[in-house]
Protein backbone atom coordinates (compact mmCIF):
# COMPACT_ATOMS: atom_id res chain seq x y z
CA UNK A 1 0.00 0.00 0.00
CA UNK A 2 0.94 3.52 -0.34
CA UNK A 3 -0.42 5.88 2.19
CA UNK A 4 -1.31 9.39 0.14
CA UNK A 5 -1.97 12.59 1.53
CA UNK A 6 -3.59 15.63 1.00
CA UNK A 7 -3.20 19.22 3.14
CA UNK A 8 -4.83 22.43 3.71
CA UNK A 9 -6.25 24.09 1.01
CA UNK A 10 -6.43 20.75 -1.54
CA UNK A 11 -7.36 18.63 1.12
CA UNK A 12 -10.58 20.98 1.01
CA UNK A 13 -11.10 21.16 -2.54
CA UNK A 14 -10.75 17.17 -2.96
CA UNK A 15 -12.89 16.33 0.24
CA UNK A 16 -10.19 14.20 0.99
CA UNK A 17 -7.35 14.03 3.72
CA UNK A 18 -5.94 10.26 3.38
CA UNK A 19 -6.35 7.44 0.92
CA UNK A 20 -4.79 3.95 0.53
CA UNK A 21 -3.59 3.01 -2.37
CA UNK A 22 -2.24 -0.72 -3.49
CA UNK A 23 1.01 -0.37 -5.21
CA UNK A 24 -0.17 -2.57 -7.83
CA UNK A 25 1.28 -0.97 -11.21
CA UNK A 26 2.71 2.05 -9.48
CA UNK A 27 6.37 2.60 -9.41
CA UNK A 28 6.97 6.66 -9.33
CA UNK A 29 4.91 9.49 -8.42
CA UNK A 30 3.73 10.09 -11.95
CA UNK A 31 1.91 6.64 -11.95
CA UNK A 32 0.43 7.74 -8.24
CA UNK A 33 -0.94 11.09 -10.04
CA UNK A 34 -2.41 9.43 -12.95
CA UNK A 35 -4.27 6.27 -10.74
CA UNK A 36 -6.12 9.23 -8.66
CA UNK A 37 -6.74 10.88 -11.49
CA UNK A 38 -8.27 7.91 -13.25
CA UNK A 39 -10.17 7.17 -9.93
CA UNK A 40 -11.44 10.45 -9.48
CA UNK A 41 -11.73 12.57 -12.37
CA UNK A 42 -13.09 15.64 -10.49
CA UNK A 43 -9.78 16.28 -8.61
CA UNK A 44 -8.04 16.65 -12.23
CA UNK A 45 -8.48 21.04 -11.54
CA UNK A 46 -6.92 20.91 -8.43
CA UNK A 47 -4.66 18.35 -8.61
CA UNK A 48 -2.85 19.62 -11.71
CA UNK A 49 -2.07 22.91 -9.91
CA UNK A 50 1.43 23.37 -10.69
CA UNK A 51 2.50 25.48 -7.59
CA UNK A 52 1.20 21.94 -5.62
CA UNK A 53 4.57 20.32 -3.25
CA UNK A 54 4.77 17.19 -2.87
CA UNK A 55 6.52 14.91 -0.15
CA UNK A 56 7.54 11.69 0.24
CA UNK A 57 8.11 9.83 3.40
CA UNK A 58 8.55 13.88 4.88
CA UNK A 59 10.84 14.56 2.28
CA UNK A 60 10.19 16.92 -0.51
CA UNK A 61 10.75 15.66 -3.80
CA UNK A 62 10.49 17.56 -7.07
CA UNK A 63 9.85 16.13 -10.30
CA UNK A 64 9.01 12.18 -10.64
CA UNK A 65 10.01 9.79 -7.89
CA UNK A 66 10.48 6.12 -7.54
CA UNK A 67 7.61 4.57 -5.03
CA UNK A 68 7.95 1.86 -2.85
CA UNK A 69 5.35 -0.61 -0.54
CA UNK A 70 4.59 1.67 2.58
CA UNK A 71 5.53 4.78 1.44
CA UNK A 72 3.78 7.86 2.50
CA UNK A 73 3.28 10.33 -0.11
CA UNK A 74 2.22 13.76 0.49
CA UNK A 75 0.42 16.75 -2.01
CA UNK A 76 -0.21 20.05 -0.32
CA UNK A 77 0.24 23.58 -1.85
CA UNK A 78 2.87 26.40 -0.71
CA UNK A 79 3.75 26.43 2.69
CA UNK A 80 2.39 29.73 4.79
CA UNK A 81 3.81 29.45 8.41
CA UNK A 82 5.71 31.81 10.70
CA UNK B 1 18.14 21.81 25.38
CA UNK B 2 20.85 23.47 23.86
CA UNK B 3 19.26 23.04 20.03
CA UNK B 4 15.77 21.97 20.41
CA UNK B 5 12.22 22.06 18.36
CA UNK B 6 8.11 22.13 19.39
CA UNK B 7 5.36 22.20 17.66
CA UNK B 8 2.66 22.89 20.11
CA UNK B 9 -0.80 23.82 20.62
CA UNK B 10 -0.48 25.64 24.31
CA UNK B 11 1.24 29.41 24.36
CA UNK B 12 4.74 29.83 25.26
CA UNK B 13 6.29 32.15 27.46
CA UNK B 14 9.08 34.26 25.74
CA UNK B 15 10.82 35.08 29.40
CA UNK B 16 10.90 31.12 30.29
CA UNK B 17 12.19 30.37 27.01
CA UNK B 18 14.84 33.36 26.88
CA UNK B 19 15.79 31.42 30.16
CA UNK B 20 16.14 28.18 29.25
CA UNK B 21 18.20 29.36 26.34
CA UNK B 22 20.54 30.28 28.12
CA UNK B 23 20.25 29.02 31.62
CA UNK B 24 23.57 27.62 32.73
CA UNK B 25 25.44 29.22 29.64
CA UNK B 26 28.75 32.00 30.39
CA UNK B 27 29.90 31.87 26.71
CA UNK B 28 26.85 33.28 24.79
CA UNK B 29 27.61 37.21 24.95
CA UNK B 30 25.10 37.68 22.20
CA UNK B 31 21.17 36.20 22.05
CA UNK B 32 18.69 36.85 19.45
CA UNK B 33 15.32 36.07 19.28
CA UNK B 34 12.53 36.25 16.95
CA UNK B 35 8.18 36.25 17.97
CA UNK B 36 6.28 36.22 15.07
CA UNK B 37 2.45 37.33 16.05
CA UNK B 38 -1.11 37.20 14.52
CA UNK B 39 -1.86 41.01 13.46
CA UNK B 40 -5.12 42.40 12.77
CA UNK B 41 -4.65 43.00 9.18
CA UNK B 42 -2.75 41.11 6.13
CA UNK B 43 -3.12 41.97 2.78
CA UNK B 44 -5.64 44.42 3.47
CA UNK B 45 -7.75 41.81 5.03
CA UNK B 46 -9.20 42.44 8.69
CA UNK B 47 -8.41 39.29 10.93
CA UNK B 48 -10.57 37.78 13.64
CA UNK B 49 -9.08 34.39 14.31
CA UNK B 50 -6.77 31.57 12.28
CA UNK B 51 -6.56 27.98 12.13
CA UNK B 52 -3.20 26.96 11.78
CA UNK B 53 -2.44 23.38 10.53
CA UNK B 54 0.51 21.52 9.72
CA UNK B 55 1.60 17.95 8.75
CA UNK B 56 3.03 15.95 11.96
CA UNK B 57 6.11 14.06 11.40
CA UNK B 58 7.19 16.13 8.15
CA UNK B 59 7.26 19.55 10.19
CA UNK B 60 9.42 18.49 13.17
CA UNK B 61 11.79 16.67 10.74
CA UNK B 62 12.13 19.90 8.17
CA UNK B 63 12.18 22.09 11.73
CA UNK B 64 15.37 20.30 12.56
CA UNK B 65 16.98 20.14 9.30
CA UNK B 66 16.50 23.70 9.36
CA UNK B 67 18.68 24.03 12.84
CA UNK B 68 21.08 21.34 11.64
CA UNK B 69 21.84 23.57 8.55
CA UNK B 70 21.66 27.10 10.69
CA UNK B 71 24.59 25.11 13.23
CA UNK B 72 26.59 24.34 10.28
CA UNK B 73 26.45 27.79 8.85
CA UNK B 74 27.34 30.13 12.14
CA UNK B 75 29.44 29.34 15.24
CA UNK B 76 25.76 28.99 17.68
CA UNK B 77 25.81 27.51 21.38
CA UNK B 78 21.93 27.37 21.31
CA UNK B 79 18.89 27.92 19.35
CA UNK B 80 15.10 26.67 19.68
CA UNK B 81 12.02 27.10 17.36
CA UNK B 82 8.50 26.68 19.15
CA UNK B 83 6.00 26.59 16.24
CA UNK B 84 2.18 26.88 17.26
CA UNK B 85 -0.63 25.05 15.53
CA UNK B 86 -4.25 25.34 16.17
CA UNK B 87 -6.75 27.88 16.58
CA UNK B 88 -5.00 31.60 17.20
CA UNK B 89 -6.09 34.82 17.52
CA UNK B 90 -5.23 38.68 17.03
CA UNK B 91 -2.10 39.51 19.15
CA UNK B 92 -1.54 35.54 19.56
CA UNK B 93 2.04 34.45 19.41
CA UNK B 94 2.43 31.87 16.87
CA UNK B 95 6.34 31.50 16.43
CA UNK B 96 9.81 32.02 18.46
CA UNK B 97 12.82 31.44 17.08
CA UNK B 98 15.74 32.14 19.42
CA UNK B 99 19.23 32.05 18.89
CA UNK B 100 23.34 32.53 21.25
CA UNK B 101 26.15 32.72 20.10
CA UNK B 102 29.47 34.24 21.06
CA UNK B 103 29.04 37.07 18.43
CA UNK B 104 26.03 39.47 17.38
CA UNK B 105 26.35 39.06 13.95
CA UNK B 106 25.98 34.81 13.89
CA UNK B 107 22.77 35.00 16.10
CA UNK B 108 21.03 37.95 13.84
CA UNK B 109 22.07 35.91 10.66
CA UNK B 110 21.12 32.56 12.53
CA UNK B 111 17.78 34.05 13.73
CA UNK B 112 16.85 35.28 10.02
CA UNK B 113 18.12 32.48 8.42
CA UNK B 114 15.59 30.42 10.46
CA UNK B 115 12.81 32.31 10.18
CA UNK B 116 13.30 32.80 5.88
CA UNK B 117 13.50 28.78 5.87
CA UNK B 118 10.55 28.04 8.20
CA UNK B 119 8.59 30.21 6.46
CA UNK B 120 9.37 28.75 2.95
CA UNK B 121 10.42 25.09 4.22
CA UNK B 122 8.17 23.76 7.28
CA UNK B 123 4.55 22.78 6.13
CA UNK B 124 2.28 25.15 7.86
CA UNK B 125 -0.63 26.25 6.67
CA UNK B 126 -2.72 29.53 7.46
CA UNK B 127 -6.33 29.75 7.34
CA UNK B 128 -7.61 33.06 8.34
CA UNK B 129 -11.25 33.96 9.11
CA UNK B 130 -11.69 37.58 8.12
CA UNK B 131 -14.49 39.99 6.98
CA UNK B 132 -14.51 38.47 4.15
CA UNK B 133 -14.65 34.98 4.95
CA UNK B 134 -12.07 32.29 5.62
CA UNK B 135 -9.49 32.37 3.51
CA UNK B 136 -6.40 30.14 3.00
CA UNK B 137 -3.14 32.50 3.32
CA UNK B 138 -1.33 32.61 -0.62
CA UNK B 139 2.40 31.99 -0.83
CA UNK B 140 4.16 35.47 0.37
CA UNK B 141 6.29 35.81 -2.89
CA UNK B 142 9.00 38.24 -0.08
CA UNK B 143 9.22 35.42 1.66
CA UNK B 144 10.66 33.20 -0.79
CA UNK B 145 13.03 35.77 -2.11
CA UNK B 146 13.96 36.40 1.31
CA UNK B 147 15.10 32.52 1.21
CA UNK B 148 16.31 32.66 -1.86
CA UNK B 149 19.38 35.24 -0.25
CA UNK B 150 20.83 32.55 1.42
CA UNK B 151 21.77 30.24 -1.24
CA UNK B 152 24.88 29.77 -1.21
CA UNK C 1 6.61 53.69 25.82
CA UNK C 2 6.36 53.09 22.13
CA UNK C 3 9.75 54.62 21.54
CA UNK C 4 11.91 54.71 25.18
CA UNK C 5 15.25 54.20 26.19
CA UNK C 6 16.79 53.77 29.54
CA UNK C 7 20.41 53.84 31.50
CA UNK C 8 20.52 51.97 34.43
CA UNK C 9 22.28 49.94 37.39
CA UNK C 10 19.57 47.42 37.81
CA UNK C 11 18.81 44.07 36.01
CA UNK C 12 16.29 44.30 33.33
CA UNK C 13 13.37 41.38 32.75
CA UNK C 14 13.33 40.04 29.40
CA UNK C 15 9.81 38.54 29.60
CA UNK C 16 8.68 41.72 31.54
CA UNK C 17 10.29 44.08 28.24
CA UNK C 18 8.71 41.97 25.69
CA UNK C 19 5.83 42.33 27.44
CA UNK C 20 5.14 46.14 27.75
CA UNK C 21 6.81 46.07 24.17
CA UNK C 22 3.60 44.47 22.53
CA UNK C 23 1.55 45.76 25.21
CA UNK C 24 -1.91 46.55 23.85
CA UNK C 25 -0.89 46.13 19.99
CA UNK C 26 -2.47 44.23 17.54
CA UNK C 27 -0.49 44.97 14.26
CA UNK C 28 2.86 44.27 15.43
CA UNK C 29 3.34 41.03 13.56
CA UNK C 30 7.63 40.94 14.13
CA UNK C 31 8.80 41.18 16.94
CA UNK C 32 13.09 41.11 17.34
CA UNK C 33 15.17 41.35 20.45
CA UNK C 34 18.63 41.11 21.07
CA UNK C 35 20.27 40.70 24.79
CA UNK C 36 24.22 41.31 25.34
CA UNK C 37 25.66 39.89 27.90
CA UNK C 38 28.98 39.22 29.78
CA UNK C 39 30.90 36.79 28.56
CA UNK C 40 33.51 34.41 30.12
CA UNK C 41 36.24 35.21 27.41
CA UNK C 42 37.14 38.24 25.52
CA UNK C 43 39.52 38.79 23.52
CA UNK C 44 41.38 35.64 24.90
CA UNK C 45 41.20 36.74 28.01
CA UNK C 46 39.53 35.12 31.08
CA UNK C 47 36.77 37.60 32.95
CA UNK C 48 35.75 37.33 36.10
CA UNK C 49 33.68 41.24 35.90
CA UNK C 50 33.67 44.47 34.52
CA UNK C 51 32.62 47.81 35.36
CA UNK C 52 30.79 49.76 32.45
CA UNK C 53 31.24 53.67 32.81
CA UNK C 54 29.16 56.04 30.98
CA UNK C 55 28.97 59.70 30.28
CA UNK C 56 25.76 60.93 31.83
CA UNK C 57 23.36 63.11 29.53
CA UNK C 58 25.09 62.11 26.19
CA UNK C 59 24.50 58.35 26.70
CA UNK C 60 20.71 59.48 26.70
CA UNK C 61 20.86 62.00 24.13
CA UNK C 62 22.95 59.78 21.50
CA UNK C 63 20.53 56.46 22.27
CA UNK C 64 17.58 58.81 21.21
CA UNK C 65 19.11 59.68 17.95
CA UNK C 66 19.99 56.05 16.92
CA UNK C 67 16.24 54.92 17.62
CA UNK C 68 14.98 58.33 15.82
CA UNK C 69 17.27 57.55 12.86
CA UNK C 70 15.95 53.66 13.36
CA UNK C 71 12.44 54.92 12.82
CA UNK C 72 13.08 57.29 10.12
CA UNK C 73 14.94 54.27 8.00
CA UNK C 74 12.15 51.35 8.83
CA UNK C 75 8.33 50.99 9.66
CA UNK C 76 8.53 50.46 13.47
CA UNK C 77 5.99 50.15 15.79
CA UNK C 78 7.91 50.27 19.09
CA UNK C 79 11.63 50.13 20.29
CA UNK C 80 12.91 50.20 23.13
CA UNK C 81 16.77 50.22 24.03
CA UNK C 82 17.89 49.80 27.80
CA UNK C 83 21.74 49.54 28.81
CA UNK C 84 23.07 48.86 32.53
CA UNK C 85 25.51 50.41 33.76
CA UNK C 86 28.08 49.93 37.06
CA UNK C 87 29.57 46.48 38.08
CA UNK C 88 28.15 43.55 35.94
CA UNK C 89 29.49 39.99 36.83
CA UNK C 90 29.61 37.07 33.97
CA UNK C 91 26.20 35.74 32.46
CA UNK C 92 24.75 39.18 33.84
CA UNK C 93 22.57 41.15 31.25
CA UNK C 94 24.30 44.40 29.55
CA UNK C 95 22.36 45.22 27.04
CA UNK C 96 18.78 44.80 25.39
CA UNK C 97 17.10 46.27 22.32
CA UNK C 98 14.00 45.26 21.02
CA UNK C 99 12.06 46.25 18.16
CA UNK C 100 8.19 45.89 17.02
CA UNK C 101 6.81 46.13 13.16
CA UNK C 102 4.64 44.93 10.66
CA UNK C 103 7.08 43.00 8.95
CA UNK C 104 10.09 40.95 10.01
CA UNK C 105 12.54 42.33 7.41
CA UNK C 106 12.26 45.70 9.09
CA UNK C 107 12.43 44.67 12.85
CA UNK C 108 14.95 42.55 12.05
CA UNK C 109 17.32 45.49 9.92
CA UNK C 110 16.49 47.75 12.66
CA UNK C 111 17.81 45.59 15.21
CA UNK C 112 20.86 44.87 14.01
CA UNK C 113 20.71 48.59 13.17
CA UNK C 114 20.38 49.72 16.87
CA UNK C 115 23.09 47.28 17.75
CA UNK C 116 25.52 48.25 15.49
CA UNK C 117 25.40 52.23 16.58
CA UNK C 118 24.70 51.92 19.72
CA UNK C 119 28.37 50.03 19.57
CA UNK C 120 30.32 52.65 18.46
CA UNK C 121 28.52 55.89 19.42
CA UNK C 122 26.87 55.88 22.58
CA UNK C 123 29.60 56.88 25.67
CA UNK C 124 30.02 53.49 27.49
CA UNK C 125 33.45 52.10 28.00
CA UNK C 126 34.09 48.40 29.47
CA UNK C 127 36.60 48.09 31.83
CA UNK C 128 37.25 44.38 32.68
CA UNK C 129 38.45 42.23 35.35
CA UNK C 130 40.35 39.75 34.34
CA UNK C 131 43.09 37.25 35.06
CA UNK C 132 45.86 39.91 33.87
CA UNK C 133 44.56 42.58 35.83
CA UNK C 134 41.66 45.25 34.79
CA UNK C 135 42.05 46.17 31.41
CA UNK C 136 40.02 48.88 29.19
CA UNK C 137 38.47 47.44 26.35
CA UNK C 138 39.57 47.98 23.03
CA UNK C 139 37.61 49.44 20.30
CA UNK C 140 36.40 46.64 18.19
CA UNK C 141 37.22 46.95 14.44
CA UNK C 142 34.13 44.74 13.23
CA UNK C 143 32.05 46.86 15.05
CA UNK C 144 33.19 49.72 13.07
CA UNK C 145 32.80 47.66 9.97
CA UNK C 146 29.28 46.78 11.00
CA UNK C 147 27.78 50.41 11.54
CA UNK C 148 29.46 51.68 8.46
CA UNK C 149 27.86 49.31 5.82
CA UNK C 150 24.32 51.39 7.35
CA UNK C 151 25.61 54.86 5.55
CA UNK C 152 23.43 55.88 3.01
CA UNK D 1 34.04 79.00 32.45
CA UNK D 2 33.95 75.93 30.44
CA UNK D 3 33.69 72.68 31.36
CA UNK D 4 35.70 70.43 30.68
CA UNK D 5 35.32 66.19 31.30
CA UNK D 6 37.94 63.58 31.03
CA UNK D 7 36.27 59.99 30.45
CA UNK D 8 37.26 56.50 30.94
CA UNK D 9 40.79 55.60 30.14
CA UNK D 10 41.44 58.59 29.77
CA UNK D 11 40.42 59.84 32.92
CA UNK D 12 42.64 57.59 34.65
CA UNK D 13 45.55 58.58 32.38
CA UNK D 14 45.26 62.26 33.32
CA UNK D 15 44.29 61.28 36.68
CA UNK D 16 41.26 64.11 36.77
CA UNK D 17 37.58 64.15 35.96
CA UNK D 18 36.63 67.19 35.26
CA UNK D 19 37.93 70.81 35.23
CA UNK D 20 36.65 74.36 34.78
CA UNK D 21 38.78 76.62 32.60
CA UNK D 22 38.21 80.09 32.57
CA UNK D 23 36.80 81.06 28.76
CA UNK D 24 40.21 84.07 28.74
CA UNK D 25 41.40 83.79 25.38
CA UNK D 26 39.97 80.42 24.58
CA UNK D 27 37.84 80.73 21.63
CA UNK D 28 37.81 77.37 20.19
CA UNK D 29 38.40 73.27 20.74
CA UNK D 30 41.95 73.41 19.45
CA UNK D 31 42.61 76.61 22.01
CA UNK D 32 41.44 74.71 24.78
CA UNK D 33 43.69 72.16 24.12
CA UNK D 34 46.61 74.45 23.85
CA UNK D 35 45.32 75.47 27.13
CA UNK D 36 45.44 72.36 28.69
CA UNK D 37 48.24 71.53 27.49
CA UNK D 38 50.19 74.22 29.05
CA UNK D 39 48.79 74.39 32.25
CA UNK D 40 49.44 70.12 32.56
CA UNK D 41 52.80 69.15 30.05
CA UNK D 42 52.47 65.74 32.15
CA UNK D 43 49.41 65.26 30.17
CA UNK D 44 50.31 66.11 26.50
CA UNK D 45 50.93 61.99 25.67
CA UNK D 46 47.24 60.96 26.88
CA UNK D 47 45.71 64.09 25.05
CA UNK D 48 47.64 63.99 22.04
CA UNK D 49 45.82 59.85 21.05
CA UNK D 50 44.81 60.63 17.16
CA UNK D 51 42.13 58.47 18.85
CA UNK D 52 40.31 60.27 21.07
CA UNK D 53 37.03 61.76 20.26
CA UNK D 54 35.62 65.04 21.75
CA UNK D 55 32.49 66.11 22.59
CA UNK D 56 30.40 69.83 23.07
CA UNK D 57 27.56 69.83 24.79
CA UNK D 58 26.79 66.62 24.59
CA UNK D 59 27.12 66.17 20.66
CA UNK D 60 30.13 64.07 18.72
CA UNK D 61 32.41 66.95 17.27
CA UNK D 62 35.29 66.40 14.89
CA UNK D 63 37.79 68.73 14.10
CA UNK D 64 38.03 72.24 15.42
CA UNK D 65 35.20 74.02 16.72
CA UNK D 66 34.18 77.10 18.05
CA UNK D 67 33.48 77.11 21.91
CA UNK D 68 31.07 79.76 24.67
CA UNK D 69 31.04 80.47 27.88
CA UNK D 70 28.97 77.65 29.73
CA UNK D 71 29.94 74.85 26.95
CA UNK D 72 31.04 71.16 28.72
CA UNK D 73 33.44 70.14 26.73
CA UNK D 74 34.38 66.25 26.98
CA UNK D 75 37.05 64.00 25.41
CA UNK D 76 37.06 60.29 25.75
CA UNK D 77 38.42 57.42 23.76
CA UNK D 78 36.65 54.95 21.58
CA UNK D 79 33.59 53.72 22.91
CA UNK D 80 33.14 50.09 23.91
CA UNK D 81 29.57 49.76 25.09
CA UNK D 82 26.86 47.22 23.63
Amino acid sequence: MIRVVFLAQLREQLGAAELDVPVGQIKTLADLKTYLLLQNSSWSGALSNPKLLSAVNHAYVKGDHVLADGDEVAFFPPVTGG
Amino acid sequence: MAFSIAVQEQDFDVGREYGELIFGDTAAGAVVFFVGRVRDTNYARDVKSMSLEHYPGMTEKILQQILDEAKSRWKLIAARIVHRVGELHVSDQIVFVGVTSVHREHAFQAAEFLMDFLKTQAPFWKKELTGQGALWVEENSKDVGASLRWNK
